[in-house]
């Protein structure tokens, strides 16, 4: 179990620094070839509610957004944060991982002040495929689902 | 306070920025706007259909809630405690046979009544209300309630003209085309902006805007201005839909925004599903877009069905309340296609998420010089009427006329 | 400006929200109240045994320190320099000669005097102060200071009545009961409650709501309504004194709370100490809440004692200061058995955190119409008047005819 | 000491997992037998004076408050979400740890609303028995200790 | 609003704490002084050297973009747009050939011209603007830019003095001396203080406090009262020059600091170039503080040189934005020794950080009661005038005078 | 590589911890006898420009800046809290690591209240030498360089 958990450990570590630096590419390259992607309102999830505020079921759709958000989309100016908590791992299954990690994203605006953006817990599938570990599914339950400002870059 | 004085142009083309600034402003707005004669948005029969079930929602910026009592009928009332002032239902939504304040237990039925008091005639004879206090006089306060194909609206003054009247038949018929057949919730997302509630019902009414700020829209060619579209408005111009049809200008597009110096360079999705319009009716319509003043907004972008709720939160911060909806009768495949493109609205919609940054650097900018204004003359200034094209910001005016009139503040000879 | 007009009710059992939303009057109540003829609690001797010592702690909103002279006597004043308005004593509590403003180190002594200006006379025989600059007109500013048995109070207006008179007879005897012998302090704890004081206020004089809102009163036995006890006033009925006697009810109890229609299936702890009143004095004693006007709380529950500080932090906004004491000769049995039952007060409290709650919602559902009023007439309206029993809130009337006395806004044939 | 220390990880994982989700009943059950459980302002850890907000020094006033949440007690209708930074191991004992870990809470609101509920540090003893780790006593130095609203779920 | 009756003493030694926390004299200040006739730096010719080369910036709290035109001219307007309020530019630095609002993609020229409007025409000849629509009456509203050595200053007011006259010989030798030759910006940094903008105004113009509230510059020896020095002013006293010469006190320093009972225990520091003076002129200036009203400061300490814009967010926050320059021919090793003393600046500087939290204490505790005053006669009070010694805080009499006059509230009789 | 990652970990758990209790010679411990330590604005990071908010390019020129704040500075009395998230090797070269952590600071005023007051990316250069590892360079990159007040104690 250790190397697996370090390498869980790395994985979350890998997840949120790529996403601060705007690799939005490299970033993409931690998700399987089949994966899903979903960011989901708390409040949603509680009353059973389907709806999602970003609802990626392929891959392709995941790649779409990231490349909408370079191409097409204008959003507010900022830099990301995320500080994200000891992932739990919840379920080991052969060649898959349930795990679950909080995180808070921190935002901060061109003129240098931050203020907390989101928080909420990552549900993951995680599959060990080629010695290394990809996220297979990540469902976002966002906490805080009063939306400050808008939700442009993934969290 | 504010006057009639403050409009530099009769016909509302121009808004100075002091009205989206200013507190006691605000503090009017609620007062002779949202808890005057307006009929505002309160929730879905959908969302309560069994004896109990309520919801909490908001007219402006008082809590109300609406629930639906053991007869069937639907109530609503301010969610605040007729005794000390409390919110009684502390619950977004649930079921429940009447309404108790955690403070002192006092109890209210379905209908907003007081029922109970504890230990009303005391303990030991001593003490409780004094034996002619009546309860009759202190449930909660109602609102009276009406409804179109199961969207309910509220109003908080007996003496606002009817629902049908106050909405008018053009909006009547859109939200009827909307909600022809059972709906089905699939959910909500909020959204806060750092921004006036004005500012974003303007934004809903601004035909102009669509197709130059949502660059999705024309960069994966959903929508553009060269569609054949317009606006229509009830008689007093104070609600409006925006509407367009699909597919009805591919000879012209292209031309006309390069002519406008504006990129259309239609890229294509990996999962055009997204994007793809599966017509669901007679009609061509793919976008309408249906504001009622002051604060509600039904809105079909493709087959992403919406209702919104402006919800002001003070003079500087307002929340977008949606509601997803689909149909009872929908397939899986269209319940699918639904939750897909539900990524083209809200907070973080493709083609909604640049609303909420045009709002916040309008507030920002608009807050130091107050005496200055706004330009709305898109279409031309004058009269306020009815358009079957696209780039116009008409409706815009006709948000302010009725404004002026509600806060009792029109310049003489006013253009409407 | 408010005015005696606001009063729809002459016994004070209507008051307007606006009194909990305005900032205006917010301000008035900083001068009128807090900053005028009322005596507030400051501490404790026992908190600056020594010379030296010192605590900052606020009268209203305005930052005071307390501190001990070499001579041994108490002192308060303005915790800002008379220079250029520093805060003077930066840290909370301390032992020290003389209190130096870090700005340009003007020096106080303990008595709040200016004794000391660097470079007063200039360098070189250049600069400095003017030679007839008054030092002596230009300490900060002293506060009167009074005490009952070791609690220190305060008043920023020479001419108050004196401390004694202020507090009257029932409240002067309640003090010294509590603090019969020397005290020890057991820690502090502090909360903040999104709402304005005087819901606060209002809730520590509320006889009616303990056993309705903290169910664990009930459920686990501690205080019932059915109890022997009642409410006590001074002559002005601005300071309140609720009581209540242990173990007076069990005939009644649970038939009247059935009646009533409220839960109280008397669960029972592991721990039962949590709730064993232990009886310190003759009499029989469990509860009693004594709230001096305007802000400040003498608190036992069972074996649980304290003082609150009721501390304005703007119209929206209170702080409760809460300072847990026991006494100098507990035994080490009764000091745990304190902080055990420490657990059942300040913002974590298993019967008090409910008003934090409680006073939120309040603060939250009125803020919208505040023309509107709160009822007050558990016991009856009319004339303000002690009470032998437990159902009523008339002290919260003798808390508004005393705040409208202060602020100038008496209606004309008030009932008090 | 590396098995130890990611055991350790895990059961700060968990201890915040379980307590985000509300399962107080499991979350009890990281705690020994014999434990203790107090929640400090810092204010008063400061002056050295005894009083706490929350003090349990037993398993069973533990237990009563918890069941007082559900039985009783009122208060925000609110989700927590813990971030607990990296556990440092002070001092190791045999069968047992001195542990430190920084933590925030964030509470959202149902409205969706978030806001930073209470910042501090755990510093915990840890027995190790029957192969598993649990918390023999945990003493939480709360930083803000002017408490936002109300304290009700454990921290 | 505030009258010319708020002043206790004709020489402006005294200054009510009102001034310091009213939100309307907040916003009469923004519209009578920073939008009325002052002159405001911008930034520096060395930050926009190419064509189209852009920079955010404020006057007060209006957002102000500062270019270079194709002509190699530079421009500032405000950072609105004309059309419905929008920040044009939302990045802060840059290069463009226009400026593009991404709301409806109004296009501006690098002088503030509206240059096109998207679809103004229509489509299909339907809908755009009136064809009568001045798009030269709709630019970017400009400020008038004057320059200083490459230092950019600019102004709302179209009949503002020309800024040489505003700035006056002593200031302008200054700058001039300052800015002797080509700049190299080292970079950034900004503080947000929790106090009003005046409160740092005047601390950067407080020659009392330097040595008493920034112990290092004793400790270590950097700065001394003692030292050669004092203050000039421009005719106006608006402005004003704080300067000393180093190594000019050795013989009386320590007994001075003794006696005023100041702690002047001269550490020494393991890398002494922090604190190192390097002359780069013939003059032994070694600390110029350069005060222009109403919130541009130009800094020189040691080898640290910086200037400053004092940014008001509200009447209870202050931004410092302070830029770190070096000279284009500095070799590394005085590059680096510029990159050590910038350790002394900023709001983490050794010798500033004490100034947020001066000021923050200030506005706390001087905001409850606003109608007691500061006390400013170091120095003696009566005339305004320049010193050649350093224990006097005159200039800030100087910075009230003209702050009265710009806001019309000078009491007859004023002693300037 | 396993022993190395906890060994990294339980230096960030140290070096947070330390800041927290006010430690500051015991912090200064975890530096190399030459190291650099920098505090820089994003803002500067992303326009290259060279000026940082604290520039120590010794481990002299640290020492000194500790000893200032401790006899000569004044500064708002408060608690420092470090929450720093898992972090990241970014490479391994003999002898030395380059990690990167990212980082949010709360705040404690005296009175107990709480507030967000830094985030940012501890980029770093971590030496091996001894059997225990030090940092030989700290690049701190402030995202919210409008600092809150004033920056007093080490990030
Ligand atoms: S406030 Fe609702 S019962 Fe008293
Ligand atoms: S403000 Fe206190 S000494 Fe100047
Ligand atoms: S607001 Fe700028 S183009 Fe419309
Ligand atoms: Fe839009
Ligand atoms: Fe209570
Ligand atoms: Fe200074």
């Amino acid at each position: 179990m250790n190397f697996d958990r370090l390498a869980v450990y790395e994985l979350f570590a890998e997840y949120g620094g790529l996403l601060d630096e705007g690799k939005y590419d490299a970033w993409l390259g931690l998700f399987a070839d089949e994966c899903q992607y979903h960011v989901v309102p708390r409040e949603n999830h509680q009353q059973g509610l389907p709806a999602a505020l970003i609802y990626c079921d392929s891959r392709a759709m995941l790649e779409d957004r990231i490349r909408a958000l370079g191409e097409a989309n204008k959003y507010n100016i900022h830099t990301d944060r995320h500080i994200i908590g000891l992932p739990r791992i919840v379920a080991a299954a052969p060649g898959g991982l349930r795990v679950e990690a909080p995180f808070a994203v921190y935002q901060t605006d061109q003129e240098g002040e931050a203020r907390l953006f989101a928080t909420g817990l990552y549900r993951d599938q995680i599959e060990a495929a080629g010695g290394r570990l990809r996220f297979r599914e990540k469902v976002i339950l966002l906490d805080n689902f009063a939306v400050p400002s808008l939700l442009a870059t993934p969290l | 306070m504010v006057t009639a004085a403050i409009w530099p142009a009769l016909d509302y083309s121009r808004v100075p920025y002091l009205l989206y600034h200013d507190p006691d402003i605000y503090a009017e707005e609620q007062r002779r706007i949202f808890r005057g004669k307006v009929w505002s948005y309160l929730g879905l029969d959908a969302e309560i259909p069994k004896p109990g079930d309520f919801r909490a929602t908001y007219v402006g910026d008082t809590p109300v809630i609406v629930n639906r009592d053991a007869k069937g009928e639907v109530h609503a009332f301010v969610n605040r405690c007729a005794h000390r002032g409390a919110l009684v239902r502390r619950e977004l939504s649930g079921n429940a046979s009447n309404h108790i304040c955690i403070y002192h237990q006092w109890c209210y039925g379905l209908d907003g009544g007081l029922t109970a008091i504890p230990f009303r005639r005391g303990i030991r004879g001593q003490g409780g209300m004094a034996p002619d206090f009546d309860m009759s006089a202190h449930g909660l306060r109602p609102l009276r309630v009406g409804a179109v194909n199961g969207a309910l609206f509220g109003t908080l003054d007996p003496d606002a003209e009817p629902l049908e009247d106050y909405l008018g038949p053009p909006i009547l018929a859109q939200l009827r085309r909307l909600l022809d057949r059972p709906v089905r919730v699939l959910g909500y997302n909020r959204q806060r902006i750092r921004g006036n509630w004005k500012l974003y019902a303007e934004n809903t009414r601004d035909n102009y805007h669509a197709s130059l700020l949502h660059e999705f829209l024309v960069t994966f060619g959903l929508d553009r201005s060269t569609q054949v579209g317009g606006v229509k408005m009830d008689h007093r111009h104070r609600h409006s839909i925006t509407w367009a049809e699909a597919d009805t200008d591919d000879d012209i597009a292209q031309q006309a925004y390069a002519d406008a110096g504006v990129r259309s360079n239609f890229l294509s999705l990996q999962e055009p599903d997204l994007v793809t319009f599966r017509p669901e009716r007679a009609d061509r319509l793919n976008l309408v877009v249906t504001s009622v003043f002051p604060s509600s907004v039904f809105v079909q972008i493709s087959n992403s069905l919406a209702i919104r709720q402006i919800r002001p939160r003070g003079v500087d911060e307002v929340e977008v309340f949606q509601t997803m909806i689909g149909y009872a009768d929908d397939t899986p495949e269209m319940n699918l296609h639904r939750l897909r493109q539900a990524n083209l609205v809200g907070p973080a919609g493709l083609v909604s998420m640049e609303d909420g940054e045009a709002i916040e650097i309008a507030h920002r900018a608009s807050g130091p010089d107050r005496d200055r204004t706004t330009v709305i003359e898109l279409g031309g200034g004058g009269v306020i009427s009815d358009r079957d094209y696209r780039v116009h910001d008409v409706p815009l005016r006709g948000f302010w006329s009725y404004y002026a009139e509600l806060l009792d503040i029109e310049p003489a000879g006013a253009v409407r």
